[in-house]
């Protein structure tokens, strides 16, 4: 147990939270496709990092465990990558239908 | 050594064939090398050191890098060959994969459970015209000439399959793929389908009948007249 | 004298859920990963998702973060040492789940009820992909808890507080997935 | 801390589990091993028959196969979808992780069991059930899947392209609850590994098999999940009408082939790496030295784990994906071979100025050796794209993933059933009918799969189940008979082993604890060791392979004898 003592003000994380999902909302009244997209996506990855530190500890966990959330990240980033030129750049081959 | 290794595939009649064949040669001197020197130290070191009555082994734990040097320059030599392939490997692929030769002559394959529909564009080279025709399994085109196919597919993924051009060309639904080949020897070669497409892959054969010009244009009177 | 094995100071439990969360990763990413290189490849998607029900999806968002904090107030409960207490919390989070798991069954019904089924095109394929590995996901999260709370009742999780924060572990990472739906199906 | 003082009994390893949890029930990390073994090598059978029905068919296509009779086309497909399902997933996994990972792993670490034993147990019985999954997808209605081991959509995709319903369905299933027991084991080897080391068991000091296993086990893990997503997404494709794959429904075929072979790859790294743990096992013990350059092997094994995450485009070059990405994984896929090389070197090295007695593991072991070389060679000729392009779906492929497979599954798996049969079962096994079992094998294996090559580069297309319908290859039918009847005889060759394997569970000699004078720690105990293993947890002082060392008086040092001054000179 890990977290003993020291843990963060779960109340507060989950009013930011709450903050936060309103925010993704209202981008997308307000905001321009684009920008509401790089908005929307960017909270998103805030409201996961604020659970995965707070609630998950990861705050107070040891190298290993950071290794064990980013590794996975960055495997799932390089299939992304390569999954582009087939799927949304139709190749100069001209793979339409 | 060149004339064995040829031996081994069909005849070559493709205008890119024997960039590939040469490629494979290549890689099969390099390898072939590495071959018999890592199976040869093996055997020499087995029969060499086999256990004999008072001698001990020798305790080498190639903790160090002078030991280590016997293991990694070799290393080193791999990286380099390695490297030398893929360039050379570059080279082939950008020529056959890289980009299409302008050519003048399209037609159409399309896969479907188990046949090959080839379809010709006629004199007006427009595809959806009234002259087009249709042929099962039979593909003609003149020798000597670059050929654009257009690859599609009705059902499953067919693989487009001409071994003495050395061309393989997989034909996915919902795509069309183009592909190219220039036949340099006029004559008649099989067309099979390389990619499981179901009970009736095996048998899924064509033709390719690359015809000399003045055969291709009786036989395109045939056709068109 | 026993002699002491070579430990990393991290709890053997936390160790392996963690793994398989990192096995999970890759799970949803695969998925996610091609729905999002299909969706920029394609075009119409958008089309399509304006025909889901953003209330539905907004007010589950909601629930499933509350049900988060509640789960993660059991754990505190735990090492505050109030068993009562981190029963109660996890009873909270199981009904916050079974909520959320009802709001989806609706959904899908009005959804199937308008005729967008599971073969209505692409982005349907992929809404009751992502959103059925989810909820089956959420399924099992409830599950565990659910056994953890019968302990708890029982008194036997006394002894076994730590498994509290591997369900937890689980549980948050569940919500943060869906974290990365939500906007993906129901804001783009 | 005296490890050889003899306290601590009260462990309760004597105790008497009743049947079923001694039995089937089990949570002993060594039962489970064996259960999977059992299970493994049931599916090798099997794998075996596959390959003898598709063998005859393609040497006599018009001839009814000795005891089994007609082959029609759609049955072939089932029987090379069947076989390459079972090799991989049911007997090249199972011996090569589970059996000999759970066998292994705490003895050679100095644990009692697995860090959750429990967990362990399902795995199996996860495994168990995904077996029974599969056996019965052989035989419902419509028949067995029929897509090939990689079952690409839209064949896989829609029933009315194969005739297959649910056969189909029960082999994705099959998989995904395979893939769910190895989950739960590559968590539990990972925690174990890293919570359950003896004292003075640091990680440079584990033997290489442990290493080979956990990073098989971690390659594993990340990369079976876009698989997982894609085997969900094709199940759906098939039962609820969703059309992932299908593009009449605006889903992509190709899609299917990136998720399979992300993972796919990996896969035969997963495969390969605990066949090379075994065998650097074997090779330092048997030439009496210790492993040539332990620290830089355990590099190159965390270099090539992380490099085979992007090389898996190299299967797909010609299957429509966009040209360009062929280059950047074709020089990925090439480079690869270097960190291999490296311990392919390192393994000869060990050699040089050795001792070597030719055990029948140790002949095993240089069997792999020398046929991965030939099948990781042949694995360059692939990697180069323009090559590709020729020998794409030809029996050259064939023959390489058989000399690199067969490498790691067989002569591997063999050597290491081999060496520890004693520690498993308490018992030698027979070394005259293990070297003749050994060079019959050998030879015949070699003469399987050597003349595959030529056929492969004769044009000769996969997954077809009659050759002479084609004129270009009737010219290599004689070759494709030859094959055939070395096939056969490979088959027979192998009841040497079973012989011998019955034989001496039964009659063997009583193997002592160290009968090959290894220094690693399942030697230190029993054999078979005791439920709990250790009667006290051994404390570490040595790395693996201090074999010949000036410390010791006798050419081996156990990992946990420690070495006063004076014993030091010799
Ligand atoms: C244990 C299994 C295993 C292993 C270890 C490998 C190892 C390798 N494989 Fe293989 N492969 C398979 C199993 C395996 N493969 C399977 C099952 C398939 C087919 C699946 C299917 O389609 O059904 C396949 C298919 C396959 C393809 C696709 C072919 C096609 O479908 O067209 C390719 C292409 O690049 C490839 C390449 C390689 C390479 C480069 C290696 C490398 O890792 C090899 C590296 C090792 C060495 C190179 C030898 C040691 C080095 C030296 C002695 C130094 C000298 C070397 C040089 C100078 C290069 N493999
Ligand atoms: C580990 C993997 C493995 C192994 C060992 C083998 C072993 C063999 N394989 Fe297989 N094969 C594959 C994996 C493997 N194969 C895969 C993945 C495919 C591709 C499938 C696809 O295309 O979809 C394939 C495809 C394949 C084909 C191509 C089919 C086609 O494309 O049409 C052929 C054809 O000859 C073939 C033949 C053989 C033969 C003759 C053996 C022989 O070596 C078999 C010898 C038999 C044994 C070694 C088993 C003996 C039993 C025991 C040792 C157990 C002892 C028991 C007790 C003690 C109780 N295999
Ligand atoms: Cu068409 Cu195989
Ligand atoms: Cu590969």
């Amino acid at each position: 147990m890990t977290a003993r003592a020291r843990h963060p003000n779960y109340f507060l994380v989950w009013l930011m939270l709450v903050g936060l999902v309103m925010v993704s909302v209202a981008a997308g009244t307000v905001l321009s496709k684009t920008a509401a997209l790089i908005l929307i996506f960017s909270v998103a990855t805030v409201k996961a990092a604020l659970v995965i530190l707070n609630y998950m500890h990861l705050k107070y966990e040891k190298t290993l465990i950071y290794a064990l959330v980013l590794i996975p990240l960055v495997i799932v980033m390089v299939l992304m990558f390569a999954l582009f030129p087939d799927f949304v750049f139709h190749g100069h081959n001209g793979n339409g239908s | 050594m060149a004339e064995i290794i040829s031996g081994w595939f069909p005849e070559n009649v493709s205008s890119f064939g024997g960039e590939i064949d040469a490629l494979f040669r290549l890689i099969l001197y390099v390898t072939g090398a590495w071959f018999i020197l890592t199976e040869g130290l093996i055997l020499f070191f087995l029969l060499r050191y086999r256990r004999r009555e008072g001698r001990r082994a020798a305790y080498v734990a190639g903790d160090n890098l002078r030991q280590l040097a016997w293991i990694l320059v070799p290393c080193l030599i791999v990286l380099l060959l390695d490297l030398w392939l893929d360039f050379r490997g570059a080279e082939v692929w950008a020529k056959i994969k890289g980009q299409v030769p302008p050519s003048d002559f399209h037609i159409q394959v399309t896969g479907k459970q188990f046949n090959w529909e080839i379809l010709y564009p006629g004199p007006d080279k427009e595809f959806g015209t009234a002259d087009d025709v249709l042929m099962e399994n039979e593909l003609h085109v003149p020798a000597s000439r670059v050929v654009r196919v257009i690859l599609k597919s009705k059902d499953v993924i067919h693989s487009f399959f001409l071994p003495n051009l050395r061309l393989k060309q997989d034909a996915v639904p919902g795509r069309a793929i183009t592909a190219w080949f220039e036949a340099t020897k006029p004559g008649k070669y099989p067309l099979p389908c390389a990619e499981l497409c179901g009970f009736g892959h095996t048998g899924m054969n064509g033709w390719l009948f690359a015809h000399s010009p003045e055969d291709y244009a009786k036989w395109a009177k045939q056709q068109w007249p | 004298m026993e002699a002491q094995t070579l430990t990393s100071q991290t709890p053997s439990g936390k160790i392996g859920v963690w793994w398989f969360l990192a096995s999970e990763i890759p799970v949803f990413g695969g998925l996610i990963v091609s729905y999002i290189v299909l969706r920029l490849g394609g075009a119409g998607w958008s089309e399509a998702s304006s025909h889901l029900n953003f209330n539905f999806a907004l007010a589950n968002t909601f629930v499933l973060l509350t049900s988060s904090l509640t789960m993660v107030l059991a754990f505190a409960e735990v090492e505050a040492e109030r068993p009562r207490r981190v029963g109660n919390y996890l009873l909270l989070t199981i009904l916050l789940g079974v909520l959320f798991l009802a709001v989806k069954g609706f959904e899908y019904a009005g959804e199937i009820g308008k005729g967008f089924t599971p073969g209505a095109g692409i982005f349907w394929s992929f809404y009751y992909g992502m959103t059925g590995l989810h909820a089956l996901h959420v399924l099992a999260g409830i599950v565990v808890n659910l056994i953890l709370y019968l302990q708890a009742l029982s008194g036997a999780l006394q002894r076994h507080g730590h498994r509290v924060e591997l369900a937890g572990l689980y549980w948050h990472f569940v919500d943060v997935v869906w974290i990365f739906l939500f906007p993906l199906l129901y804001l783009t | 801390m005296n490890s050889t003082s003899p306290n601590a009994e009260s462990v309760a390893h004597d105790a008497e589990p009743g049947f079923w949890r001694a039995y089937l029930f089990s949570t002993d990390h060594k039962r489970i091993a064996k259960q999977y073994l059992s299970v493994a090598l049931f599916w090798a059978v099997m794998g075996g028959l596959t390959a003898y029905l598709m063998r005859w068919q393609l040497a006599y296509p018009d001839t009814e196969v000795p005891g089994w009779g007609f082959i029609a086309p759609d049955f072939y497909n089932m029987l090379v979808t069947m076989h390459g399902t079972i090799m991989v997933f049911f007997v090249a996994m199972p011996i090569l992780l589970a059996a000999f990972g759970n066998f292994l792993i705490p003895l050679m670490i100095g644990a009692r069991d697995m860090a959750f034993p429990r967990l362990n147990m399902l795995s199996f019985w996860v495994f168990a059930l995904a077996s029974l999954v599969l056996l019965t997808s052989l035989f419902v209605p419509g028949g067995a899947a029929s897509a090939g081991w990689t079952g690409y959509p839209p064949l896989s995709a829609k029933p009315e392209y194969t005739g297959v319903t649910w056969g189909l369905n029960l082999w994705l299933l099959a998989l995904a609850l395979e893939f769910a027991s190895f989950l739960m084991g590559g968590v539990n080897f990972l925690t174990t590994a890293i919570n359950m080391r003896a004292p003075g068991m640091s990680f440079f000091r584990l033997p290489l098999l442990v290493w080979m296993e956990l990073t098989a086990a971690v390659i594993f893990m990340l990369s079976v999940g876009p698989l997982i997503a894609g085997a969900v997404m094709l199940l759906m494709d098939r039962v609820v009408g969703t059309t992932f794959f299908l593009p009449e429904g605006g889903g992509e075929p190709l899609l299917w082939q990136h998720l399979f072979w992300f993972f796919g790859h990996p896969e035969v790294y997963v495969i390969l790496l605990p066949g090379f743990g075994l065998i650097l096992e074997i090779i330092p013990v048997f030439s009496r030295k210790p492993i040539f350059g332990y620290r830089p092997i355990i590099y190159s094994t965390i270099v090539a784990g992380a490099l085979s995450f992007v090389v898996w485009a190299h299967h797909q070059f010609l299957s429509g994906m966009d040209p360009r990405l062929a280059m950047p994984f074709s020089i990925t896929t090439i480079i690869i071979s270097v960190p291999f090389a490296l311990i392919v070197f390192a393994m000869i090295a060990t050699l040089w100025r050795g001792s070597i007695t030719f055990s029948t593991p140790m002949l095993f072991a240089m069997g792999t050796l020398s046929v991965f070389i030939f099948g990781g060679l042949t694995g360059i000729f692939n990697g180069s794209a323009p090559v590709d392009i020729y020998i794409h779906d030809t029996y050259f492929i064939v023959a390489h993933f058989h000399y690199t497979l067969f490498s790691a599954v067989f002569f591997a798996g063999f050597a290491g059933l081999t060496y520890w049969f004693p520690k498993m079962f308490g018992r030698m096994m027979n070394e005259q009918l293990g070297k003749l079992h050994f060079w019959l094998t050998f030879v015949f294996f070699n003469a399987v799969f050597i003349p595959m090559h030529v056929v492969g580069l004769g044009g000769m297309m996969r997954r077809i189940s009659d050759p002479t319908q084609y004129e270009f290859l009737r010219p290599l039918q004689p070759l494709n008979q030859f094959i055939t009847v070395a096939a056969i005889l490979l088959l027979l060759s192998q009841l040497v082993f079973v012989v011998n394997f019955f034989r001496s569970l039964i009659c063997g000699k009583v193997a002592e604890r160290n009968p090959w004078q290894a220094n690693t720690l399942e030697w230190r105990v029993p054999s078979p060791p005791p439920h709990e293993n250790f009667d006290a947890i051994p404390v570490v002082y040595h790395g693996p392979y201090e074999y010949n060392s000036s410390e010791a008086a006798v050419d081996w040092l156990p990992q946990d004898r420690r070495v006063t001054t004076g014993a030091a000179t010799r």
